[in-house]
Order: C-alpha cells, then structure tokens, then sequence
C-alpha cells in the first residue's frame, strides 16, 4: 500500500543493490508496532514500507501521534517490531530525541563527551572535540554549565551535540530544532547539512516544519495520521544550498502542507 | 506479513540490544494464557531452584558430618519440628500475636513517620534541628530504648510499641524525606502555578512524587519495626502467650538448633510474604509511570 | 556411681603438670563466675598452670552463645550456669559436653517491696524472675506452687511470674512494675542495699546443706577425651582460684572487680560485691543434687521435657587432682 | 533601579508562592561574608534551640521529683559522668575500636550490597530466585545470625564482620535495586544509542541515575551496620579494650542511668557526625543535578 | 530603554490607567533577573519594562536563551526578581511551560482535572470540563491514557488543556505549540483565539515561530538575545480572525523576522 521511491544520495551518486548490506542503509518492510495488548492496543505504526539510500537526507512529516518517533526508536532498535522487518542498519545509530535527556550529573560538555568516551577517544581530543561541537550549535561558554542552567532550546542544541558526536553513518533526529528561533535554526541547519556532507552521513530527520523539511531533505515522506503509513513520498529535486524563504521550497512546501492538511482533516472529518 | 519479529534473530548487529536492561522486553507469546503461564513459571522456578540448591547444600553439608547434628540439624529435622509445631496452636498464636503487634506498630509509625517526615523537609528550621538526628536515632539499638520504655509505659504493651515506633518512624521519615528533596522541581512549579499552596501542594504534587521513595522507606522502616520488635518481645511478656521474639529466643536458650531453624524459616517467610505487599505496590506504582514493570 | 566417660578416664590419667598446649576458655563478667575473674586477674591461673599451656580466655554475656561457642568447637572450657549446660547436654543427646567442677554455690533467693511480709501477701502481685525457664524462674514457680500458688507461663495466675532481663529489673522494682524478684547476685545484693528491697527468703533455705549449685565449668568432649592432660592442668589452675578466694577474700573482690571493671568500665559497688561474695559460697562441690532438684522442678512446673542427667558429671579428674593435693573428693550422685 | 524586590513584600497577592517549598528561595542578603555568616547562623540556631529545649525540659524533669535519681539522673550528672568519662583513654579508646569495626564492616557491605544488588536488579532470575529474601533477610534479629557467624568464624574479628555484613548488606541492595527500577526509561534509552551496553551502560547511565537511591540505601545500611555491630560486640569482648557495645551494655547491667545517657550521647553524636557526611554526598548531588540545596 | 506601547484590547476597548489594579493586566518595570552569584552568574533579564493591557494577546519573540521562559515564571510569580516590579498579576495565573511537566501518576483526564480539583470544582463538572478541554485539544479517546502513553505533541496538547483548565484571567503559555504538525496548530490557533476572546483573557504568549506570533497576537514583542531587553513591541493591527499563510501576516512576519535575525547575527557577529 506505500509507495517506495529512492531518492538519489547527494554527491556519491552511488545505488545499492537490495541485497548488500550498504554502509547507512536504511530498508523498513511493512513495518507494524502496536503499544499494548488486548482493546487497549495502539497501532502505531501499520505497514509501513520505506528504502533510505546511504548517504541521503530524509525528512519525515506527519500529524502529531502518528508514529513518527515510533518509527525512529524502532530503526534504532530501541524497540521491538510487531511485525515487518527492518534491515541493513548499522547499529549503533547517532540519534536525536524528541525531548533533550541530558544526564543531569554531567555538564554540558560532560555529556557531550559521553558520547566519544563510550567510543574509546582519548581523553584530550574528547574535550577538545566537545568544544567545537559545542561552538557548532553556538553553545561556546556553556561548557562548564549543567543541563538545569539552560533554556530549552540551549539543551536541545546539546543534544544535537550530543549526537553529532556520535560520529555513527546514520543519524536519526527528532524534531531537534523544536524549540529554537528562526535564526538559529537558519543557522544550524547549514551546520547539519555541512555536516551531513562532509561525514556522507544517512539521515532521518522528522519535523513539522515542512519548510524545513523542503530546505533540508532529498525526499520527504509523508506520514498519515494513526496508524501511521507512508502517504507519499516527495523527492526534492532542489539544488543546494537551498534558502528556505525561497520560492521554490515555498512552493514545494505549500504543497506538501496541502496534502497534511487533507490527510489531518480527512481523520478529524 | 510474519507475526513474529523475525529480524530480531536474524540481525547479529541487534545483539547490542542487550545492554538495555532485559525487563524492558517482553517476549513475543501467544495467547493470553500462554503469557501467564509464562509469567509464573518465569517467576517460579528460580525460586523453586534456589530453594532445591540451598536445602540440597544444607543436606550435603550435614551428610559430610562437618559439624555434629545438634549444631546443624538435617533438613529433614527441621522439617519434621516445622511441620509438628505448625500443627499446634502454639505456632499460630505466637504469630498471630507479633504479627498483630507489627502491624499495630508499623502502622502507628507510617503515621508518627511520614508526619514527621513532611515537617521535617518542609521547615528548614526543624530540618536544622533534628534532621541529623534521625539517622542517629536509627543507630540506637532497641535495648538501648528499654530503659525509657519503662519509664514512660512501665511493662506493657505500650512499652513494645514503643521501642517499635522509635525503632521505624526514623526509616519511614527518612524515606519521605528524601523523596521530597528529589521532586523534581518542575512539578513543584505546576503545582504552585495551579495554586496549590501548603497541605494541597504536598497531597497533590509532592507526596506523589516521593511515593517511590515512600515505599522503599515503609519497607526499610517494616524490616526496623521487626527486628525492635523481636528484641521488644524479650522484654516484655505480657499476659503474654508466645511471641515470635520470646519462643525464638526460647529456642536459643534451650539451644535447640532445629526450633531456632524452624523460627528462622518462619520469620524469613513473613518477610517474603510482607515483601510481596510492598513488590506490588512498586510494580503499581512502576507500571503507572510508565517505568517497566518487571513479573 | 563413677561410671563416667573415657575421656574422664583418660583425663584421671594423664598429669597437668607436664600439660602443653592452649585452652580457650569461656566466661562471663559476673561475680558468680569470681574463679574465673580471679584466676585471670590476680594470676592465679598463670601461676599455677604449667608454662607450656596458654590460656585464651573468651567474654561471654550469655549462656546460649557461651554454649554456642562450646558446641562449634569455639571453645574448650567454660564457666556456665546450671540451666545452659542442661540445655546443651539435653540438645546434644549428651554427646557435647559435661560438667567437671563445681565452681559457685548459693547467692539466689526472694526479695520482696516491704509491704511483703507473709507469703500469702504475694497473692495478686508480680514477681521478676531473669528470664522464662531459668534457674531462678524454675526456682520461684516451684516455690510458689509448694506456697499453695498458681501459676502460669504467660504471667497469669495467682503470682503474675513477669520475666526482665537482670538490667531491667532494678527499674521495674523501683517503678512498682513488680513486687517481688527472684534474683541472683549480684542483683539481689544490689536489690537489697541500694533498692530498699526486703529479704523475703534465701534460696539456700530451700537446699539440703544449704548449698545449690549457681555456677560449674563445663568442657566440651572433644576437648576432654584429645586433650585430658590440659584439662587437669585448668582443674589444678581452678582449685588454686577457689583456694585463693577463701585465702584472700579482700583481695579477691578487688580482683574480681578489677576484671569487671576491665571489661564494663564500672566497678560494682564495695557494698554490694562484699555482700555477693557474702551470700556466695566458692566450692569445686557441683552440687550435683541440687542439680538434679532444680531439673526436677523444671519438669514438674512444665518447663523443661523430662531429661537424663545420667552422665552430665565427668569428675574423675576433678577427683584425682583433689586427692593429689589430699583434698575431699566430690561426687556426681547418681549423675556421674 | 533599586536592588530589593520591594514587590515581593508589597504585593499580597504574592503570599501564596509561599506554597511552594520555602527552600527553593534564598534570601537576598548583601555581602558574601554576610551570605556565610546567615548560613551558618541558619543551620546553627535551631540546633542550639532544641538542644536548650531538651536539655531544659529534662531538667525541669528531673527537678520535679517524677523519678528517682538514678533512674533519671539530672543533666549536670550526665555531663559530669560525660565528661569525666571522655577524660579517659578507655572512652575513646572504645569509640576507635567500635567505629574501626564499623567502618570495615560497612566498606565490605557497600561492595558486597552493591554488586549484589546490581546482580539482582539486572538478572530477572536472580530477582525471581532472591529478590524476595533480602527484605526477609533485614527483618532477621542479629542474634539469629549468631550461631551461624559462630559456626562460620568461631570467635574473633570476623564473627563480627559478618553479622554487621549481614545487617547491612540488604539496605544497600534494596537502596540500589530500587534505584536501578527507577531511572528514568529515556535515559536508558539514550544510553543504548551512545552504544552502551552491560557495564557500560551501567557506569555511565544507571548507576549515575541510582545514585540519590543508592546514598539513602547506604544511609539505611550504617544504620542497620550500627545496629547489628552493638549487638556483635556483645560476642566478642576482650578485657581492657572495651567497645562501644560491650561498655554500653556493661553500663545496663549496672543500671548505671548516667554511663547509660553518656553512652546514648556519643552514640548520638556518631550518628550526627556520619549523617554529616551523608548529607554532604546528598547535598552535592542535589546541587549538581538541579534540584535546589538547603544549608 | 525600553519602549512601551500599550496594545488595546479587543473587544472591550476600555483603556485602564496607570495606578488602578486591574484584573489581567501585567506590568512590569525594570525587571533585571540574575542566576547565580559572582563570576559565574548570568544576567537572564536586563532591565524589562512592559506593559501587557488586560484582555490582550502578547506575544514574545527572541533568540534561544533570551530569557523568555524566565520572563514568565517571573509574571507567575515561580521565582524572584533580582530587580524592578512586577506589578498588577492576579495570581495564581495559568500556565503553560515549555515541556509539558505532566504528572506520571495521573491519567491524561487526572492531569486536566487536577487543574479543576484544586480549585473546588465537583467531581461531576470536573470530568466533564476534563472531557471537552480534551475534545478542544482533539484528544478525545484519549483521557484513560498515561502521559508515557502519548507522543511528545499529545503531551504538549494535555499540557494546554490544563492550563485552559485553570480558568485564570492571565494565561502564561511558552511555545504551547511547539511539537505540532502545521494543520493541528492552526486548529487549536483558532481554538486558542476563541477561549481568548470568551473569556477575556490577557495571554503571554512565547514562541519562534514568527508567522504564528502575528497570527495571534495584538502586540508581538521582540527581545533582545542574552541579556534579555525588550527589543521592539509591533502593534498588529489587522483584524481578526486571521489566517496564519495571508499576505499581511506573511508580511508583518518577514519584518520582524529580518529585525529578529539582524539581532542574532548583531550577538554573533
Ligand atoms: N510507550 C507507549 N505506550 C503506548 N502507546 C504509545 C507509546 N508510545 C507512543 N504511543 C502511541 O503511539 C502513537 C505514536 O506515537 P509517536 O510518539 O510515535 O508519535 P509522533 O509521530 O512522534 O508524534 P509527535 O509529533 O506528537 O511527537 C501515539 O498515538 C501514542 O499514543
Ligand atoms: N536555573 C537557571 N540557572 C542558571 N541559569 C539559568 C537558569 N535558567 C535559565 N538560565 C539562563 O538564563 C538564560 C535565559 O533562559 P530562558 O530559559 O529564559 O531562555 P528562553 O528565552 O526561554 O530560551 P529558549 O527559547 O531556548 O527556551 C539562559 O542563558 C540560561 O542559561
Ligand atoms: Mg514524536
Ligand atoms: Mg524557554
């Protein structure tokens, strides 16, 4: 029932054949998660069937509840799958989610350099590689300070990261720029597209921003309301760097939301 | 579209999986009764095991001749005295009365306790005062509190209740005040932002939230009550049919290896059977909030 | 009746004097045990014993871990009261230890509140006894049934028998708590002098001779029938601490004293250990009558299931040592 | 512009933020010494307060005539008894040998507790098999331990350990089993996609997150440590070198109510002293983790 | 430094004067906020001064990190000022924070009716109110549910009917509709536009998004990045109802959002 499309990856140009296991693939194949049992069950997700090429950006729309974040813990095995499969992804994933959790015993440069400690690096390029990390997100002076001492949008940043730092070949993101300015965000997301070029990485990103989701991805997908299935998926032929108060994002955008708009109202009708 | 998640045992890179804690999954059965039979049985046989491996030790060690058989008395022995003394009323009554008295005490505790408790975290001058104290006050052993209990109650039932309550009410405070230091203050601010001030902020929001550590304090505070009241029923044996505390430490007296065993395996099941109470109550409380609730 | 064990055999064989080895030794800080309290503090022991055996000795605070200890092999030797070594003779089947020296006698018996002055004015009031089934319980049940009196194990009855612990009955004395106590010294001393209690009757009244066992030694068997030589060598040192208390009485309360005070801090009070040491009788004599009595009692009061003593009394060495030093023997009765 | 919140003294309508814990707000006070010298009159003065406040009604007690003397002796004799007493060398020397024992005894508990309670908190079966019994285990006298620690270690050092280690043991499982079932679930979730797994996660998320738990567990298990070390040191007593459980009960026997009160102070004052560092550790980790500090 | 320019109220068009207390209404003067103490304090508000006419819709603009969340909890009276005057708040107000702060132990209904309960509202009235606040946020079906239960928008969603639940004449709410897909969002702008105008509340209102800020606001306030001042107030004067992709809106937005970003990149640069 869900329509596949691939999208090329940017740069390597390069496809991969279905059976090999590619580096940052990400193939899903009727992908069912129902939470509980008996009458109480939620379907969360129901057959959804989705091919992310190594090396592509991928964003995620959807109506709220619909799966979205579902979807991401189950790429990265957070979960388990009530039925479908999901196969060639090289685990552990760097991922984002929705909501900071930073570890309130750590600093800010602590938890990022959580994520490199776990990974073996050296205690020095450790605190040097937080840094500019942090300078990424334009955290530099926050080092020292503990999650409970920023705004919201200033943990999220941390955790952006957080999992950067990571340096997995794929990188799942839940709505990380949620709770951040218009400019910042501008600005973060040349960082993250800098960022997704230079390390070839896979990435799954989910928003609401559908702008955003035009700025940055290769393909959109759309996700219907509960249960969540692929509705569509856009390719986004744009060439980048794209800006995202241009007219064609604005344009692409304006349609994309026209379609979630008649999905949401479809369910709430 | 298979029902079963195939990948999960395919994929050798979902091995790492495992780091997270294993309680969270449950397995894939398939119908209802088969999951409860699986619940049971998961939560049967370690037990049914460790208990076969402890006797099966025990009988090893006794059939070695280590130690003579009225030091270490056979399994078997012990379980004939068992099964013989349940059989008298004798048994029962003394359970029944320290059974009675625990939860006489336990509960006059959970109240003196958690009062205590509240005012303490919530009057930075009482915390001052007396908040050093409790930790003090629990490392005073109950004999210690004898004098006094006389004092005050001369020899009565009082008097256990007493070195009961002192012995429990510093474990139950503690509890609860700890678990107030660790609310999360944004709860706090929604309970102040829906005008909760006082009595309503703590019914609503703060006592809530400690309820983790509340538990964890009764069951602490239950495991004092016990052990002051086993040494309370020494003291006084009040128109005082049996006690637990006064035949056991009969037992010892006579130094009767297997009644002190059968004595021994008695209060070890009513603490099995008590922490039974308080596992449910945390895997309820566990379950609500959505932390994963183990069998 | 000298019928006792091999090992009791063996030990009348074998000579203290060239013993060697350790004898680890129990006792409790308590002037019933005034031996044991001398023979440490004033040297008495070291002095008397040979210089190749090494006593260990071991606190205790009661006689259920002294006897613990006995039975797990912690221990060789200790002073004990009558009511633990019964208890460990009974439990063991008689295979863990018996009895080889008398050691204390006497220092038990009735104080009453001094509105007391007839037996029958005990009718209605409480009476402390130490501890449920203990010598001093059995005592006072046995007495206040031959008073006439009913009794029962749970306080109840005509004389309420109320069991407090020896550290909380001086409190529950003076808070009225209870009229009576069947007491031990130094507690009854003390009770007297110091808590205005009255003498109602002492225990000795009620024994032929007027002498009952308070304290014995006790060896575990193992240790009597491996190292019998060793276990003439402490019966030599014993005999020397008895003969020392009668030579030395002043000295000896100073020792005994100086010993509690090395284990508790406190001194006992001049008064009250000079008149213990009054009311105590110090004898290698077990008494070995009163302790067949007191069992006796026990059964017919209902606390104790009939037992064999046959056997408890191992003093075959006991008596070789005395007639060495041309002494009395001593005899087990019908318990030997 | 001035440098007061006149408001918040003004405004009525403020009153009710009184309803959220008063010791989320410090107050503004001027200078840093002035800061310091306000803390520590904080934390001082009530202490002082109910100090004067028992110390006085004890007195007042005692001057009325309600007991006798030497059941309830008058402060000043305590205090003499107190500091006449800690002028000799065999009061302190008691203090060392007793805290020299508690402090091995609980450092082996902390080891043993915590691996065990790891142990029982990551393996379902294990939980299944013992988890039951180590609330059983608490509720267990110390004496029972007796026999067994006597058969075990005959009599010496180690007779003590292990009742002390047996005592303490459980608090400090329960204290980080309950921990451990109460880390927030996103955390751990974040820990498996760090690519954590076993010990691993363990170090770096879970027992982090355990922490607050685990410090009350150990609190509980000095307490319980405490408790069963004065009833083993009624086990092994050696002459002239008393310890605070044999001194404390030798002054009982006595019914010596001065050296009882003396003993039950500096029991007090220990308590006191080791729940300083307890909630220092707390304090630290309240501080660190965002949740606000008191004094 | 600050400039103050009062928004008249819609509808009752009364004007109130300076001394009178109102109800709603929020003034505050001067308001400098500082976390922690010495070398390592920072200065969250510098020196605030605003007005906010009762019955108005404010809403507040600025960079991640300005001082827009501390700002709030200082009108709800959540923590002190360091300096200045809060003036004329009836409290307690009612509230929305930036993560949902929903109570674990609570069904999503016990959340909402919690709001209710403290107030003295009977338990029938409650369940009911509970039930329609639910409906409002279109969470119908969902009262029996637990927060773990619900995505991070749901959850946002269950935050907003409690606060509506709260009946307060000021309502504080810091970005309410942050985790919400673009059609969910407008629906509740326009839930949230009318419950404003029934009850005649004076709404705080935080947020990036810059367009949702004209759509909802008679004055959209733009403060500065870290320390926080108020930057620039904009009068909105068009009329209601507006739809959230019009010219004007889009075009007032493109305004603000020039001035907002020559602001971050003023801090910077
Ligand atoms: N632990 C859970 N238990 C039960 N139901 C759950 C659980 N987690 C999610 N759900 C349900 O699954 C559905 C999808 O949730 P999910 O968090 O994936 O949504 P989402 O697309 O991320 O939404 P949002 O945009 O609001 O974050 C929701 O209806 C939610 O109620
Ligand atoms: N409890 C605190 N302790 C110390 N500093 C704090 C604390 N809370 C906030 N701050 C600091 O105050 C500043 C403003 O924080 P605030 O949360 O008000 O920002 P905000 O405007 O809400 O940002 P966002 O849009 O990211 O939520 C930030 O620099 C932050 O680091
Ligand atoms: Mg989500
Ligand atoms: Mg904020």
């Amino acid at each position: 029932m869900s329509l596949i499309r691939a999208a090329k990856p940017q740069g390597t140009g390069a496809r991969v054949g279905d059976a090999a296991r590619a580096s940052g693939a990400v193939v899903l194949t009727d992908v069912v998660k129902r939470y509980g049992r008996g009458p109480g069950a939620v379907t969360a997700l129901d057959g959804v069937s989705l091919r992310v090429e190594p090396g592509s950006f991928t964003c995620l729309l959807g109506a709220s509840g619909c799966g979205k974040s579902t979807l991401l813990s189950l790429v990265a095995g957070l979960d388990d799958l009530t039925a479908g499969s999901i196969d060639d992804v090289e685990r552990p994933v760097a991922m984002m989610f929705q909501e900071p959790a930073l570890f309130p015993w750590l600093t800010v440069a602590g938890n990022v350099e959580l994520a490199l400690r776990v990974r073996g690096v050296g205690r020095a390029e450790r605190r040097q590689r937080a840094a500019e990390l942090l300078d990424t997100v334009r955290l530099e002076g926050f080092a020292h300070k503990r999650p409970h001492e920023l705004s919201g949008g200033m943990r999220q940043r941390v955790a952006l990261a957080r999992a950067l730092a990571q340096d997995a070949s794929v990188l799942l993101m839940d709505e990380p720029f949620g709770a951040l300015d218009a400019m910042t965000r501008d600005i973060l997301h040349d960082e993250l597209e800098r960022i997704w070029r230079e390390r070839e990485l896979t990435v799954l990103f989910v928003t609401h921003n559908v702008r955003e989701a035009v700025r940055l991805g290769d393909q959109v997908v759309l996700l219907s309301s509960r249960p969540g299935r692929v509705l569509n998926v856009y390719d986004v032929a744009m060439d980048r760097p794209r800006r995202i108060d241009s007219a064609p994002v604005a344009n692409l955008a304006a349609e994309i939301t026209d379609a979630l708009r008649a999905e949401v109202s479809r369910h709430a009708g | 579209m298979p029902v079963e998640t195939v990948e999960v045992e395919r994929d050798p890179s979902r091995k790492w999986v495992s780091g997270l804690d294993e309680l969270e999954k449950t397995p894939v059965t398939e119908t209802r009764w088969g999951r409860l039979g699986a619940k049971l049985w998961a939560g049967t046989w370690p037990k049914v095991l460790a208990l076969v491996f402890v006797v099966g030790a025990w009988q090893l060690l006794f059939l070695s001749g280590w130690k003579a058989s009225w030091v270490l008395p056979a399994p078997l022995t012990v379980w004939q005295d068992l099964s013989e003394y349940a059989a008298t009323a004798d048994y029962w009554q003394a359970i029944l009365i320290t059974l009675q008295r625990a939860l006489t005490g336990f509960a006059l505790s959970v109240v003196i306790g958690t009062l205590l408790g509240i005012a303490v975290a919530r009057f930075k001058p009482l915390r001052a005062a007396i908040g050093s104290l409790i930790t003090g006050l629990q490392t005073m052993p109950s004999i210690m509190w004898f004098p006094l209990a006389i004092l005050l109650f001369q020899i009565s039932e009082s008097t256990i209740m007493f070195v009961v309550v002192l012995g429990a009410v510093p474990s139950i405070a503690s509890g609860i005040i700890s678990g107030i230091d660790y609310v999360p203050p944004a709860w706090k601010r929604v309970g102040a932002v829906l005008g909760m001030k006082g009595l309503n902020l703590y019914r609503h929001v703060v006592l809530p939230a400690t309820l983790p550590s509340f538990v964890s304090g009764l069951k602490q505070g239950w495991a004092f009550a016990w052990r002051s009241l086993m040494a309370g029923e020494l003291l006084v044996i009040v128109a005082g049919q049996g006690s637990i505390g006064a035949l056991m430490q009969g037992a010892r007296e006579f130094n009767d290896a297997a009644r002190v065993l059968t004595w021994i395996i008695t209060v070890l099941a009513i603490g099995i059977v008590v922490d039974a109470f308080f596992r449910a109550a945390d895997s309820r409380i566990r379950s609500s909030w959505g932390l994963h609730q183990d069998s | 009746g000298n019928d006792g064990g091999s090992g009791s055999e063996a030990a009348a064989e074998a000579d203290g004097a060239t013993a060697s080895g350790t004898i680890r030794l129990g006792y409790f800080g308590n002037v019933t045990h005034a031996p044991a309290l001398v023979g440490l503090e004033a040297g008495v022991f070291n002095d008397t014993l040979p210089s190749a055996v090494t006593i260990e000795a071991t606190v205790f605070n009661a006689g259920p871990s002294a006897i613990e200890a006995l039975f797990n092999g912690a221990i060789d030797i200790t002073y004990i009261g009558p009511n633990p070594a019964i208890n460990g003779w009974a439990q063991s089947g008689g295979e863990a230890l018996h009895i080889i020296a008398g050691s204390t006698s006497g220092g038990a018996g009735l104080v009453v509140h001094e509105s007391i002055t007839t037996a029958e004015d005990l009718r209605g009031k409480a009476l402390a006894t130490p501890q449920l089934g203990n010598t001093q319980d059995v005592a006072a049940r046995y007495w206040l049934k031959e008073q006439g009196f009913e009794t029962d194990e749970s306080g109840g009855g005509d004389v309420a028998v109320t069991p407090i612990e020896n550290s909380e009955v001086a409190a529950a004395f003076d808070e009225g708590v209870v009229q009576a106590a069947w007491a031990v010294e130094p507690r009854y001393s003390d009770l007297v002098l110091k808590h205005g209690a009255v003498e109602f009757l002492n225990e000795r009244e009620l024994w032929e001779g007027g002498e009952f066992v308070t304290t014995h030694v006790i060896v575990s068997k193992t240790f009597l029938d491996e190292q019998p030589a060793l276990v003439k060598a402490f019966l030599e040192g014993h005999l020397a601490a008895l003969d020392y208390i009668a030579a030395n009485p002043e000295e000896a309360r100073t020792a005994s004293n100086d010993r509690i005070e090395a284990l508790t801090d406190k001194r006992l009070d001049d008064a009250v250990i000079a008149a213990a040491f009054e009311n105590l009788s110090f004898t290698a004599d077990p008494v070995a009558a009163s302790l067949q009595g007191s069992k006796d009692h026990a059964v017919e009061v209902g606390l104790l299931e009939e037992v064999d003593l046959k056997g408890i009394y191992a003093l075959d060495a006991l008596n070789q040592v005395l007639s060495d030093r041309g002494d009395a023997e001593v005899s087990a009765g019908d318990l030997g």
